[in-house]
C-alpha cells in the first residue's frame, strides 16, 4: 500500500508545474471557503449574539401560550423564586425573571403608550446588554427600588430628561388600576429603534407592586453565549420545569424568528455561490486530471502489459486526485484558518459595516468562526467535488487495450 | 562563385550540469550558393547541430557563421527570426507541419509571413505543390497524408519563396527507401531548377550518393569534406 | 498586419479545437464562472434594486419635506401649510417630475372584532399615482377617486387581522389639531397587497382632503413627497430646497432610510470582489490548460521558429488563443446568464424566509435585474483579467528555445 | 383603558335610567329617552363584575352624570382601587389615581385600546348620543307581554358613524327599561349581547338594576353591571365635573 502511495506522489510531480497551478487553484477555494465560511458563520453568531444578548435571552420559560398572546393573566406564579431555583438546579447563573405590562407613560408635556418590564436588576446585568448601554445616569439599583430606565428616543419624545419623573397608568393583573410615578434613573441608547423608542425597564418587585402581580411574572430568561449549547440547554430546562403545569421552553429564534430567517436565507445564498465556485475550480482542475491520464495512455498500456487490472490503474489514477487535491486543501485550509485567526485576535470591520452593525445591535468588528464546520466544510465540499471530477478520467482507463494503448503516443 | 554559408573556427559546448558535452569543435566550412551538401556522420556527431547553428535556431560557443554574408552568431532573435523566413528554408526529420493547417495553408503561411498578397499566394503555392507532385492533395491536413507526402509538402514550403538556403535535417529518415529516393531526387531538381543551396544532414548512404558534396562529421569534427559529381 | 492578423486568428481558433475535451472541460468552466459572475451580479441587482424601489415606493420618495420635528415625532402637531409662497416656489423646481402632499398621523382603526394602532395616510390619489406602491399594489375594490373620496384603503393582512373585508366599514381615529379625540366610520373601497408586511399593516390611506376634515386642519399636511427626474440631482436638490425653506426639514432617501444605503452600497461593493474571486477560481483552470496547450505543442513553436517567426507571433498565437477561448466562453456565459434570468420570470419567492426579509427591508419576490453596467464590470473582469493570466503561458511559449524545441521527441 | 371603563358605566347607565316610552316611532323611543334623560343629573352607587372560567373581580363605584356630556366616576372599592376616578366631558377623558395623585389625560391613541379581559369592546360605547343621531331607526316589533308592551328596535348606523356594527338590536319595554341590546356585526351575525337580568322599581321607576354583557364567541366569560342606588335631579351642577373635582376625594 504505502508503495501505491509513493508511485501516486511521484506520479504527481511528473508535471511539477501543472500539479502546483492545480494545487494552488484548490488552495485557492480551500482557503477562500474557509476564510468566508468562518466570516459567515462568525457574523452569524454575532446577530445570534446581539439578537440574544441585547435583551431577549437565549431561552424563554413562559407560561403556554404566552409567546402567541402576550396576555398579562397568562403569567407564571411566584417567579423570583422558579427563578433562583432554576439557576440552582442548572448552575447557570444567567438566569432572571422578568414581567411585562403595557401602560401609558407621561411627562408633563407628552403621554405615551410603551412596554413596561419589571427585570431583577442584578441578574439582568448577566442576561442583557441592556444594562451596559446606558448612556445617561445608572442602571437599576435594586429589586424593589422605584425608579425606571428609559429609551433615549422615548425620552426625547417625552421631552424629559435624567431625573424627571414620569407618571405610568395601566391596568394590574387583577384589572385594578395600575398607577405610579418613578424618577428616570438612566437613559439607554441600544441602537434597536423599537427598544429605544418602546421599551422601559423597571425593578421586578416595584412592578409586581404596582401592577398587582402578586409575585407573578411572564418569563424567566435564560442566557448563555454558547448557542451552541441551545438543544442540550432546552432539554436541560425542559427538564428543570417538567413539574410545573403549562410551562413552555422557548429559544430565541421561536421568540425571534426575524433573525434566523435571515440567516438562513444568507446562509442558502452562501452555499449556491460556494457550490457554483467549488463547480468553477472542479473544472478548472477536471483538465489537470484528464490529461494526466491521457498523456500517460502508454505507460497504461506497458502496465496492463505486466499484469496490472485497469481497476488497479484506476485506483491509482484516483489516489493521485486525491494526494494532490488533500495537498491543495491542506495549504489552502492553513491558510485560511490562519487569516481567520488574525482576525480572530485583531478583528474585521469594513466600511458600512458600523451603520448596519448598528441597526441590528451588533459591534462593529466581525470575529471569525473557528470551529469544525467552519474550517472543515468548505474543504470536505471541494474534496467531493474534486474526487467525483477524478472519477471520469479513471473510468476511461477501463477501456484500454494494451497493444493499442502501447503504440499510441 | 557566391559563399553563401561560411563558418570560421566555429565551436559548440554544451554543458549538462558538471559535464560539458563539446558539440562541435573548430569547424571551418564554406558553402557556395547552388551546392547540395550531404553531413553525414553517426548520430551524435553534431550533424543537427551544425544544421540549427548554421540556420540560427542555436548559437555557437565561439566562432562565427556568416549566411548570404550576415554574421549569424551577432543577430537578435528577431533578427535571425527574419533571416530564417527570408533566406533560409528548413526541413526535419519529422513534424515539419502545422497540423492545424492544410497541405496549402502550411506552404503559404511563410508567404503570408512576408506579406505577399492572396492571389500571389495562391498561385505560387499550388505551383509548388504541383512541382513536388502534390496536385490534388492541397487541402488535406498533415495527418491525411503519408510520411512521403508530408515532407514533400515541407520541401515546397521551405522553397517556395526561393531561399538562398534550404536545411535539411534528415528529412529522409523515417521514409521507406522507395519514397526517400523520390524525395531525394526531387530537392535535387528544385535545388538545381531554382538557384538554390541545399545542405542534407543523413547517415543514409543513399543520400550520400546523391551529393554534390559530402561533408563528413565525427564526434563534432569535420573528418572528410569531398567533392563529388 | 492584416495578414498576419488573418494568419494568428485561423491558427488560433483552429488550435482551440485540437483538443476537444480539454477546451470543453475549461471553456465550461469560465462559462460557468461567467455566467455565476452575471447571474449573482442580476441577484444582488435585483436585491439592491428592490430595496431601492422598496425604499422609495414605500411612501419614501426621492426626497421629503417635513416640519422640523417630524421625523422624531411623528404626530399631527408637527405639520406645515401647504400655502406657503416659498414653499410653493420652490417645488416649482424644474427638476422636479412629481410631488405629493400627505397627511401622515398615527391612528387607531377598529373593527367589529379587532382594532389596532397604525399611521393614517391622507393622499391626492392623482399626485400619488406613480409615486408609491398604492395604486399598482391594490388588488381587490378600487384605487381612490380623489382628494375627497369617504372611502380607505387598507392593506390585505391588516383586513384579515381586523377580520373585516372589502366594502366593510371600519372606525378610523385619531387626534385632531387640538388634540381633540376625532373619529368617523369609513368604507373600505380598496384592498391592497405589498408582500411587506409591515406596509400591509401599519398603513391606511384616503384621500387628503377627507383626512384633513377629520383633523380639523385646511391646507396643511405632514409631508411633502417629491420624485425627480434624474436620481442624481438629488443632493442638488435637497440643498437647494432646505435653502429655501430654512424652517422645514428636506431629506434625500439615503438621509430618510440609512439602512437602505448601507445595504445597497455593500451589495455594490461586494460585486467586484466576487467577480475577482470567481475569476480567480477559473483562473488557475485557464492558465494551466494553455500551459498543457503550450507544452505539448512544444516542437511546434520550435518548427515556427525555424520558420522565420519571431517569439511575439508565437507568444500573440497563444494569446489570441485563450482571447478567442474567453470571449467564446463570455459570449456562452453571457447567453446562459440572459436566458436563465429570463427563465427565473419575475424573480424568485423567498416567502419562506418572509421576517428575514423583513429585517432586510426586502419583499419577498426578488426580481433578477441585469444592467448594463453590471454586465461590462463582468465582461471586463473576464476579458481584461484573461488577457494577463494568459500572458504567462504565451511568455513561456515564445520562450521555448528553437533547437530544443524543434528536436525534442 | 380607564376611559372604556368610564364609558362603559356611561352606556350601562343611559340603559338603566330611563323613562317612560309615550311614542311608538322607532326614533322617538330613543330619543324620548335620551331627551328626557338629557338635562338631568344623576348620583348612583353600582358595581361592576368581570367573571372569567378561573377568576373574578368586582369593583363599586360612586358616578355623578349631567346629560350625557359629562360624568364623574369614583371607584369605592375595592381598597386597593379606592379613590380611582374619571372624568369626561365630551369627547375627553382624564384620569385619576389617588396612589400617585395625578390627573393624567387619556391620548386618543389609548382610548381605543382594549380593556383587558372586559367584555365591553369600546366601540359599542364609544358615542352613547351617537345611537339618536348617527343611526336609522324602525321598530321591527311591537308585541305583549306580561302585560306591558315590548318593542323591538333595529338601528343601522349611518355611514360614517364611528360605529363598527352592522346593526344593533334594542329591546325596550313601554316604561323604558332596555332588555336587551344585541350587537351584530356587518355579515349580520350576533357578536355579542347586554342582557338585562334584574329589575327593580327603584327611585320611583323600574330600572334594570343588574345587566350583563357577554360574547357570543367566549362562553363562561362575561361582565356585570349591579345598580344598587340612585338618586334623579341630585344637587349637581356643571361644577362638578371639574380636574380639581376629579382630585377631590369627596366626589
Amino acid at each position: 500500500m504505502a508503495s501505491t502511495w509513493r508511485f501516486a506522489w511521484r506520479n504527481i510531480w511528473r508535471q511539477p508545474r501543472r500539479t502546483i497551478l492545480s494545487i494552488l487553484a484548490i488552495a485557492f477555494g480551500a482557503g477562500l471557503l474557509v476564510f468566508s465560511i468562518g466570516i459567515q458563520l462568525g457574523q452569524y453568531d454575532l446577530m445570534i449574539q446581539s439578537s440574544i444578548r441585547i435583551y431577549h435571552g437565549l431561552l424563554q420559560v413562559q407560561k403556554e401560550g404566552y409567546l402567541d398572546e402576550p396576555k398579562m393573566r397568562t403569567s407564571i406564579a411566584d417567579i423570583s423564586s422558579l427563578a433562583s431555583d432554576l439557576r440552582k438546579l442548572s448552575g447557570l447563573d444567567a438566569i432572571s425573571a422578568r414581567a411585562n405590562g403595557f401602560a401609558l407613560v407621561s411627562s408633563d408635556k407628552r403621554t405615551y403608550g410603551t412596554m413596561i418590564v419589571g427585570v431583577q436588576p442584578e441578574f439582568e446585568k448577566k442576561i442583557s446588554s441592556l444594562p451596559g448601554v446606558i448612556k445617561e445616569g445608572r442602571y437599576l439599583s435594586s429589586d424593589s427600588a422605584d425608579e425606571i430606565i428609559i429609551g433615549r428616543s422615548l425620552a426625547r419624545n417625552m421631552q424629559i430628561k435624567l431625573g424627571d419623573e414620569v407618571t405610568i397608568l395601566g391596568s394590574g393583573r387583577d384589572g385594578s388600576v395600575a398607577a405610579t410615578i418613578v424618577p428616570v434613573v438612566g437613559i439607554y441608547e441600544s441602537g434597536s429603534r423599537d427598544l429605544d423608542r418602546n421599551l422601559i425597564q423597571m425593578p421586578l418587585i416595584s412592578f409586581q407592586q404596582v401592577f398587582e402581580m402578586n409575585g407573578h411574572g411572564h418569563s424567566i430568561v435564560i442566557y448563555d453565549e454558547d448557542v451552541k449549547q441551545l438543544d442540550a440547554l432546552r432539554l436541560q430546562f425542559q427538564d428543570l420545569t417538567a413539574d410545573y403545569k403549562d410551562l413552555v421552553t422557548l429559544s430565541w429564534d421561536e421568540i425571534q424568528p426575524g433573525v434566523r430567517q435571515m440567516i438562513e436565507l444568507d446562509y442558502a445564498s452562501g452555499w449556491l455561490m460556494y457550490i457554483v465556485l467549488v463547480a468553477i475550480i472542479t473544472f478548472s482542475i477536471l483538465n489537470t486530471f484528464l490529461m494526466s491520464v491521457l498523456e500517460r495512455t502508454r505507460e497504461f498500456g506497458i502496465m496492463l502489459a505486466l499484469g496490472y487490472t485497469p481497476f488497479n490503474i484506476g485506483r491509482l489514477v484516483m489516489l493521485e486526485a486525491f494526494i494532490l487535491t488533500l495537498v491543495g486543501l491542506a495549504v489552502g485550509t492553513l491558510i485560511g484558518v490562519a487569516i481567520n485567526y488574525y482576525f480572530y485576535v485583531y478583528g474585521l470591520t469594513f466600511s458600512g459595516m458600523e451603520e448596519i452593525a448598528k441597526m441590528y445591535n451588533m459591534p462593529a468588528t466581525i470575529t471569525p468562526q473557528i470551529s469544525f464546520e467552519s474550517v472543515f466544510l468548505g474543504p470536505a465540499m471541494i474534496l467531493l467535488f474534486t474526487l467525483l471530477a477524478a472519477l471520469y478520467p479513471a473510468t476511461r482507463i477501463r477501456k484500454l487495450q494494451p497493444v493499442e494503448a502501447m503504440h499510441s503516443i | 562563385m557566391k559563399t553563401v554559408v561560411s563558418c570560421k573556427h566555429l565551436n559548440k559546448i554544451y554543458r549538462q550540469g558538471q559535464i560539458e558535452v563539446k558539440a562541435l569543435t573548430d569547424i571551418n566550412l564554406d558553402v557556395i550558393a547552388g551546392d547540395f551538401i550531404c553531413l553525414s556522420g553517426p548520430s551524435g556527431s553534431g550533424k543537427s547541430t551544425l544544421l540549427n547553428m548554421i540556420g540560427g535556431l542555436d548559437s555557437p560557443t565561439s566562432g562565427e557563421i556568416i549566411v548570404d554574408g550576415q554574421h549569424v552568431d551577432k543577430m537578435s532573435k528577431s533578427e535571425l527570426a527574419e533571416l530564417r523566413l527570408h533566406k533560409i528554408g528548413f526541413v526535419f526529420q519529422a513534424y515539419n507541419l502545422i497540423p492545424v493547417l492544410t497541405a496549402k495553408e502550411n506552404v503559404e503561411m511563410v508567404m503570408q509571413m512576408q506579406g505577399d498578397s492572396k492571389q500571389y499566394r495562391n498561385e505560387h503555392s499550388l505551383a509548388i505543390l504541383k512541382e513536388v507532385g502534390l496536385e490534388g492533395l492541397e487541402n488535406r491536413k498533415p495527418a491525411e497524408l503519408s510520411g512521403g507526402q508530408q515532407q514533400r509538402v515541407a520541401v515546397a514550403r521551405a522553397i517556395v519563396d526561393k531561399p538562398c538556403l534550404v536545411l535539411a535535417d534528415e528529412p529522409t529518415a523515417n521514409l521507406d527507401s522507395k519514397n526517400a529516393d523520390n524525395l531525394l531526387q526531387m530537392m535535387r531538381e528544385m535545388g538545381e531548377q531554382h538557384q538554390m543551396t541545399f545542405i542534407v544532414s543523413t547517415h543514409d548512404p543513399m543520400v550520400m550518393e546523391r551529393a554534390r558534396r559530402l561533408i563528413k562529421l565525427h564526434d563534432g569534427k569535420i573528418i572528410e569534406n569531398n567533392k563529388q559529381h | 498586419m492584416s495578414h498576419i492578423t488573418s494568419l494568428l486568428m485561423s491558427l488560433a481558433w483552429r488550435n482551440l479545437w485540437r483538443n476537444k475535451r480539454r477546451t470543453l472541460v475549461i471553456l465550461f468552466a469560465i462559462v460557468l464562472g461567467v455566467w455565476a459572475m452575471i447571474f449573482t451580479a442580476a441577484f444582488m441587482r435585483g436585491m439592491s434594486s428592490q430595496i431601492l424601489s422598496d425604499t422609495i415606493n414605500n411612501l419614501t420618495g426621492h426626497i421629503q419635506i417635513h416640519s422640523k420635528q417630524y421625523l422624531d415625532d411623528p404626530v399631527i402637531d408637527h405639520r406645515f401649510s401647504l400655502i406657503d409662497d416659498q414653499l410653493f416656489e420652490s417645488l416649482n423646481n424644474v427638476l422636479i417630475k412629481q410631488t405629493s402632499s400627505r397627511v401622515r398621523v398615527p391612528a387607531v382603526i377598529v373593527s367589529e372584532r379587532e382594532s389596532t394602532g397604525l399611521v393614517m395616510v391622507g393622499i391626492n390619489p392623482d399626485n400619488e399615482n406613480g409615486m408609491s406602491f398604492l395604486q399598482s399594489s391594490i388588488v381587490e375594490g378600487r384605487y381612490l377617486k380623489d382628494e375627497n373620496d369617504s372611502g380607505i384603503i387598507i392593506g390585505r393582512k391588516l383586513a384579515e387581522r381586523l377580520e373585516t373585508r372589502l366594502g366593510k366599514r371600519v372606525v378610523i381615529m385619531s387626534q385632531d389639531k387640538d388634540n381633540k379625540i376625532v373619529d368617523r366610520g369609513f368604507r373600505i373601497v380598496g384592498i391592497f397587497d405589498t408582500q411587506m408586511e409591515a406596509l400591509e399593516t401599519g398603513y391606511i390611506f384616503m384621500g387628503l382632503q377627507t383626512s384633513e376634515d377629520l383633523l380639523n386642519i385646511k391646507n396643511e399636511v405632514s409631508e411633502v413627497s417629491i420624485l425627480l427626474h434624474d436620481m442624481n440631482q438629488l443632493d442638488e436638490l435637497v440643498a437647494d430646497l432646505q435653502q429655501q425653506n430654512p424652517h422645514l426639514d428636506v431629506q434625500g432617501w439615503a438621509q430618510l432610510e440609512p439602512m437602505s444605503r448601507v445595504i445597497i452600497e455593500l451589495y455594490d461593493s461586494f460585486h467586484l470582489v466576487w467577480h475577482l474571486i470567481v475569476f480567480l477560481a477559473m483562473g488557475f483552470g485557464i492558465v494551466n490548460t494553455l500551459l498543457m496547450s503550450v507544452f505539448e505543442r512544444t516542437r511546434e513553436f520550435g518548427l515556427f521558429q525555424s520558420l522565420g517567426l519571431k517569439p511575439g507571433f508565437i507568444m500573440g498565437q497563444v494569446w489570441v488563443e485563450s482571447t478567442l477561448l474567453l470571449m467564446l466562453g463570455l459570449f456562452l456565459g453571457n447567453i446562459i446568464a440572459w436566458w436563465s434570468v429570463l427563465a427565473t420570470g419575475e424573480g424568485i419567492d423567498v416567502s419562506a424566509f418572509a421576517q428575514g426579509m423583513e429585517m432586510a427591508n426586502l419583499s419577498n419576490i426578488i426580481p433578477f435585474v441585469i444592467i448594463t453596467k453590471d454586465l461590462v464590470l463582468a465582461n471586463s473582469v473576464v476579458i481584461i483579467l484573461g488577457m494577463l493570466t494568459s500572458i504567462y503561458p504565451a511568455w513561456r511559449a515564445s520562450r521555448l528555445v528553437p533547437a530544443d524545441a524543434i528536436t525534442r521527441v | 383603558m380607564i376611559s372604556v371603563k368610564l364609558k362603559l358605566i356611561y352606556t350601562c347607565l343611559l340603559f338603566l335610567i330611563s323613562t317612560s316610552v309615550n311614542a311608538v316611532d322607532a326614533r322617538q323611543l330613543i330619543k324620548d329617552a335620551i331627551d328626557h334623560f338629557r338635562g338631568l343629573t344623576s348620583y348612583s352607587e353600582a358595581s361592576m363584575i368581570i367573571h372569567r372560567p378561573d377568576w373574578q373581580r368586582s369593583m363599586d363605584m360612586k358616578i355623578w352624570t349631567q346629560g350625557l356630556d359629562r360624568s364623574l366616576v369614583r371607584v369605592t372599592a375595592p381598597k386597593k382601587d379606592m379613590g380611582n376616578g374619571s372624568l369626561l366631558i365630551d369627547d375627553d377623558m382624564w384620569s385619576y389615581t389617588p396612589k400617585i395623585n395625578k390627573v393624567i389625560k387619556i391620548p386618543s391613541s389609548m382610548a381605543h385600546q382594549s380593556w383587558m379581559g372586559s367584555d365591553f369592546s369600546n366601540n359599542d360605547v364609544a358615542r352613547a348620543d351617537d345611537l339618536i343621531e348617527k343611526y336609522s331607526h324602525k321598530i321591527l316589533e311591537t308585541r305583549q307581554q306580561d302585560g306591558v308592551t315590548i318593542y323591538v328596535i333595529e338601528s343601522v348606523p349611518h355611514e360614517d358613524a364611528p360605529v363598527v356594527w352592522g346593526k344593533e338590536i334594542l329591546t325596550v319595554r313601554d316604561d323604558h327599561v332596555l332588555l336587551e341590546h344585541k350587537f351584530y356585526d356587518q355579515d349580520g351575525i350576533l357578536v355579542k349581547q347586554l342582557t338585562t337580568l334584574e329589575i327593580k322599581f327603584i327611585a320611583g321607576k323600574n330600572l334594570a338594576t343588574i345587566e350583563r354583557m357577554q360574547k357570543v364567541d367566549a362562553q363562561g366569560e362575561w361582565t356585570e353591571f349591579r345598580l344598587h342606588h340612585i338618586e334623579f335631579d341630585a344637587d349637581i351642577n356643571k361644577s362638578t365635573f371639574t380636574l380639581s373635582n376629579l382630585r377631590n376625594p369627596r366626589f
